[in-house]
């Protein structure tokens, strides 16, 4: 079973990629990813200048999902472009870049670029980063003008991160105005926890992301409002862990998928998902085409 | 998994530098597993279990100043336990630890002690008063130390003391301390063909302690410290970054 | 232990509500909730004319959540009125309504007005219903007129539905603006799910709202960001089904709390979630006041 | 509780107006239970279980129609089983079944007779070839028939057999059809004194069928047909909505 796609140009083995921000960090992360069946990996979030991110706890798991505030904790593009180099290989690598405007994105990009990365993924979504992520991702203006500003200092595809919002599609088809070469979505959705015990917030940072299982029904409904109107590539993230969900996400028109806080089950995640994609089609005796936004019918 | 809250009941000064708080739940857990311990309002850093209901912490920053200030019956989040911890094999066994390592290896060689497994420790420290759980490494076997300044024991690093031994002797070598002090261990170990019989526990930057963001993860395996360690046999620490560099918060490589 | 409250001028003889659209389309079905421990009742939301809703399936219990999409469904005031005059007595019932702009939510508004209830939740926030909900309630100019409008028709509490948006606080202080006497978030989000069999989605209209468990963690970001900024009560509603969830909200500064989607696995959960709070605040020593908002400092 | 796909493997004409669809798969059900069957593009709609994997339908609407579309090898979606079902006792039982009602009754009366409970069943129809499960109603006991038309059996409403019997002779009486049948059915047992051994199942509009939107809450109870229900003893509806008058799809209250 051929589960090979084009991805807004590139060539994938397989349809599952690592999302950003995920086990990310380094060179040797992305490549042990790769080694366990991810057909692309997208690296951490890149900015302009070093962070170090917010205090602990970072990250934990609820009953229903992982709540997350890292805070964009990065090297710098001047630090990442080595890490950078070093990844190429196996799989495409799509770097993820943030800022806090259309010129630092630039500044990011072409920074970056000494380092020949497959493909631009910007960061307009992320929910907890004041002044950046979803603060520009939620203005379509904004979205449009970022996305214009690094398609015209790279030669690479540039994909669109989006945050989860009602109006989806107007988002979408900005960033296609703008020239994006997919969109995908979702980011985290602005939450929090409180810890009983002590009423404090459970995040150092008190707000952050929702993530996991939780989020699937709201990224899917994302995935196949913008599958209906964008002729641009969409790809599906939030709360993909089995094969099923994913299947899901491809009915929804989807044209790859992103997973993240899976890793935490089982790192062999993309391994599993394409198997079971696989499987499926077998079974249905019917390629990954043919099942790609049925639902949309 | 949530933090869970712990009361203080109890904690003991152990040297200057060193504090062990006892809390009031008990992980089921194994020697080298850590938890993450939530000082609130702070940050959540990771520490060792030294006991299955305690960490034994060293002051050096934000977060560990402010869990100094806590008192008996403070309470703080606990997620834990976490990782792999040490495997205990071999009928006789070496512990190297340096400062604040104690901390993992104390509650291992009492484990070892009650299998019946003869335990030798070689512990180091600055100074004769930082030397960490000396009468818990002796309860469990033969104990020799090393102090920077030769206030107690040979002067100089602890791993002067291997030049003693035959590390031949030892079915397995367990390591946790300063990096560059672990990084000699493994050289010796190399030049005496012990590599496979080594067992090192990192410290490197945790962040989510889930496998999830990243931060904690090795060059040249991409093995995250947090969920595949923070034990690693030497075989995967060969040849790699260990006792050369580090990442700090950011994710920029440190020079150790 | 006292659990009483006074929300918005109304006297709760303990903070838990029967959310809106929740067994709240006949007396009877309200009677019952009440005499299972609620603190108030919320009708189901009522309109102008009579709607049969969309077709079914209608509501589907997912892995993670609820998803659903009625459609409204509902008889119009017309009939409703009588109704409602027959819910009076045990506890506070609060009448929600919807329209598709401010005079129709005047018109519904006096037309119940004759049952006299003891207040109005106006909902600017379901997800699924074109023309209505979120359609107006994400946008702050509207939300304002629309409460400006009906307040100044009754005289009875007037409590604005929110939809979960990421700029909540933008939405909370129009609706402070317009005259609220509370707020109330969250609606369901905008969410899918797809049958990966047929490739059908699984709901007869398409997209619906995501309730349960799964939507807390958003829920509370939403409420403790508005009881950060609004001076008038902040009601949450979102995934409640214990009393460790209701102490969350009230710690993030909620006033109530409302549940929905947990009648389904227990109709009880009113007086379970009101016992709980109890021994929690009996085991502490101190009143629901001494929590409210702690989580704030 | 999400749809399970279910494929059709066969489909009986029972009666000019009705098909039983027998499906892939055996819910471990009771009679008197129903699902959500959902026909997808079309509707999610209840039907009572006529055997463990079948239902028995009657056309009479869209979801209906689009059901009667449907071919052997053809799927749909089900949600099941729901609601509480018929609750078995005593010794001698009286089944009163009108139309299509008398689907949840077919497997009650089996049950019964596995039990070694002797059944009577009283069937009603508008004609004699609309008469529902016949056969099997025979093959668990004793059974007369009504028709409208007189085609078959007494002329007249199912509830004419009833001056014949004298329901004291029975330790349960179980009814399902149009619910003024129903309604006449309650008020002899009510003048029998009877009221408490009686059980009817209901038919409201049934929207989640998850006791979550209220569509299907009776007057003046609040109980819900699809999670409390759909049977009911008839002390619950006693001086109820029930016969008298229902909800529709909007609310709306409409006379029977
Ligand atoms: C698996 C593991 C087990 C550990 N066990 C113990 C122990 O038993 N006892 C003990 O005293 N210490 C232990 N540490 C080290 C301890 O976590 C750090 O000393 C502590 O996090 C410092 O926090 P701070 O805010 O006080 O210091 P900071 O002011 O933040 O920094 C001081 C130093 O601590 C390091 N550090 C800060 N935060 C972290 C972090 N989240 N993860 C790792 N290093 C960090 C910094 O790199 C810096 O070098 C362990 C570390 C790891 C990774
Ligand atoms: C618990 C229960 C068990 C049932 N068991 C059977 C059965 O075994 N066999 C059978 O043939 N029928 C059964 N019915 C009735 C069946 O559900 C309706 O006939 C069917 O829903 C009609 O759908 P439609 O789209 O074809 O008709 P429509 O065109 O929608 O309407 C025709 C009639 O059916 C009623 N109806 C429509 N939708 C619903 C709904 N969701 N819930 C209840 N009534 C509805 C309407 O009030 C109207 O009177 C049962 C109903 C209930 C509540
Ligand atoms: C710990 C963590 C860190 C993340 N960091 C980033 C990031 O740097 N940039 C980004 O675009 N998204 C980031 N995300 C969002 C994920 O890429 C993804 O959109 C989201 O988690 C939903 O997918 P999931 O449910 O599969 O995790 C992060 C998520 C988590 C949990
Ligand atoms: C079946 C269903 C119907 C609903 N109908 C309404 C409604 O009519 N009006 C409204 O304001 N909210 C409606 N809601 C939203 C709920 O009131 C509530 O805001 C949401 O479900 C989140 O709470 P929960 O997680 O406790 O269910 C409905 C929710 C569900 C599940
Ligand atoms: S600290 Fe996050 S992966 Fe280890
Ligand atoms: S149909 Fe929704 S409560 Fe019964």
């Amino acid at each position: 079973m051929d589960l090979t796609i084009d991805l807004s140009g590139l060539k994938l083995k397989n349809p599952t990629i690592l999302a950003a921000g995920i086990l990310g960090t380094s060179a040797a992360s992305l490549k042990r990813v790769a080694q366990h069946g991810a057909g692309a990996v997208v690296t951490k979030s890149i900015g302009a200048s070093p962070r170090e991110g917010h205090p602990g706890p970072v990250l934990v798991k609820t009953e229903r999902g992982f709540l997350n505030a890292m805070g964009l904790p990065n090297p710098s593009y001047h630090e990442f472009v080595r890490e950078l180099e070093t990844v190429k290989g196996d799989v495409p690598v799509i770097a993820s870049i943030f800022g806090s405007n259309a010129k630092e994105f630039e500044e990011v990009a072409l920074g970056l670029s000494k380092a020949r990365p497959d493909a631009f993924e910007l960061n307009l979504s992320c929910p907890h980063a004041k002044g950046y992520g979803a603060t520009l991702g939620t203005d379509p203006l904004k979205v449009k003008e970022i996305i214009k500003s690094v398609k015209s200092v790279v030669d690479v595809p540039v994909w669109a991160k989006l945050p989860p919002v009602a109006n989806i599609v107007e988002l979408g088809l900005a960033a296609q105005e703008g020239g994006a070469d997919a969109v995908v979505v979702i980011n985290t959705i602005p939450a929090m926890g409180i810890d009983i015990e002590s009423g404090c917030p459970i995040l150092g940072n008190k707000v952050g992301g929702l993530s996991g299982a939780a989020i699937k029904p709201v990224a899917l409904r994302c995935v196949y409002e913008l599958c209906a109107t964008l002729s641009i590539d969409v790809i599906g993230v939030g709360g993909i862990s089995t094969w099923k969900d994913a299947v899901e996400f491809i009915m929804a028109g989807a044209s790859a998928v992103e997973i993240g806080s899976a890793v935490h089950d089982d790192i062999n995640v993309f391994r599993n998902v394409s198997k079971g994609i696989t499987q499926f089609l077998e079974k249905r005796q019917c390629s990954l085409e043919d099942i790609r936004g049925v639902a949309q019918k | 998994m949530m933090p869970i809250n712990a009361r203080i009941t109890k904690i003991v000064d152990e040297t200057p530098s060193t504090k062990t708080f006892f809390l009031d739940l008990t992980l089921d857990s194994k020697s080298g597993q850590f938890v993450m311990a939530w000082i609130r309002g702070v940050d959540e850093i990771p520490m060792s279990l030294s006991y299955p209901n305690a960490i034994t912490v060293q002051k050096v920053g934000d977060a560990t100043s402010a869990l100094f200030k806590l008192k008996k019956g403070d309470s703080i989040g606990v997620r834990g336990p976490i990782g792999n911890g040490f495997t205990l094999s071999g009928k006789s066994i070496l512990l190297i630890a340096g400062g604040v390592g104690a901390a993992p290896l104390a509650p291992l060689a009492e484990a070892a002690r009650d299998e019946k497994i003869r335990v030798k420790t070689l512990l180091g420290a600055k100074t004769g008063d930082e030397l960490l759980f000396v009468k818990r490494f002796r309860g469990a076997g033969e104990i020799q130390t090393a102090t920077d300044d030769g206030s107690k024991g040979h002067k100089g690093p602890v791993t002067g003391l291997l030049d003693e031994l035959d590390l031949q002797d030892y079915d397995q070598i367990y390591s946790c301390g300063p990096e560059k002090m672990m990084g000699k261990v493994l050289e010796m170990a190399k030049d005496e063909n012990m590599v496979p019989k080594t067992q090192f526990s990192l410290q490197r930057y945790i962040k989510c302690g889930m496998g999830i963001c990243g931060t904690c993860c090795i060059d040249p395996s991409g093995l995250r410290v947090c969920v595949d360690g923070p034990v690693f046999s030497g075989d995967i620490l060969v040849d790699s970054e260990f006792g050369r560099y580090a990442r700090d918060a950011s994710g920029r490589k440190m020079k150790l």
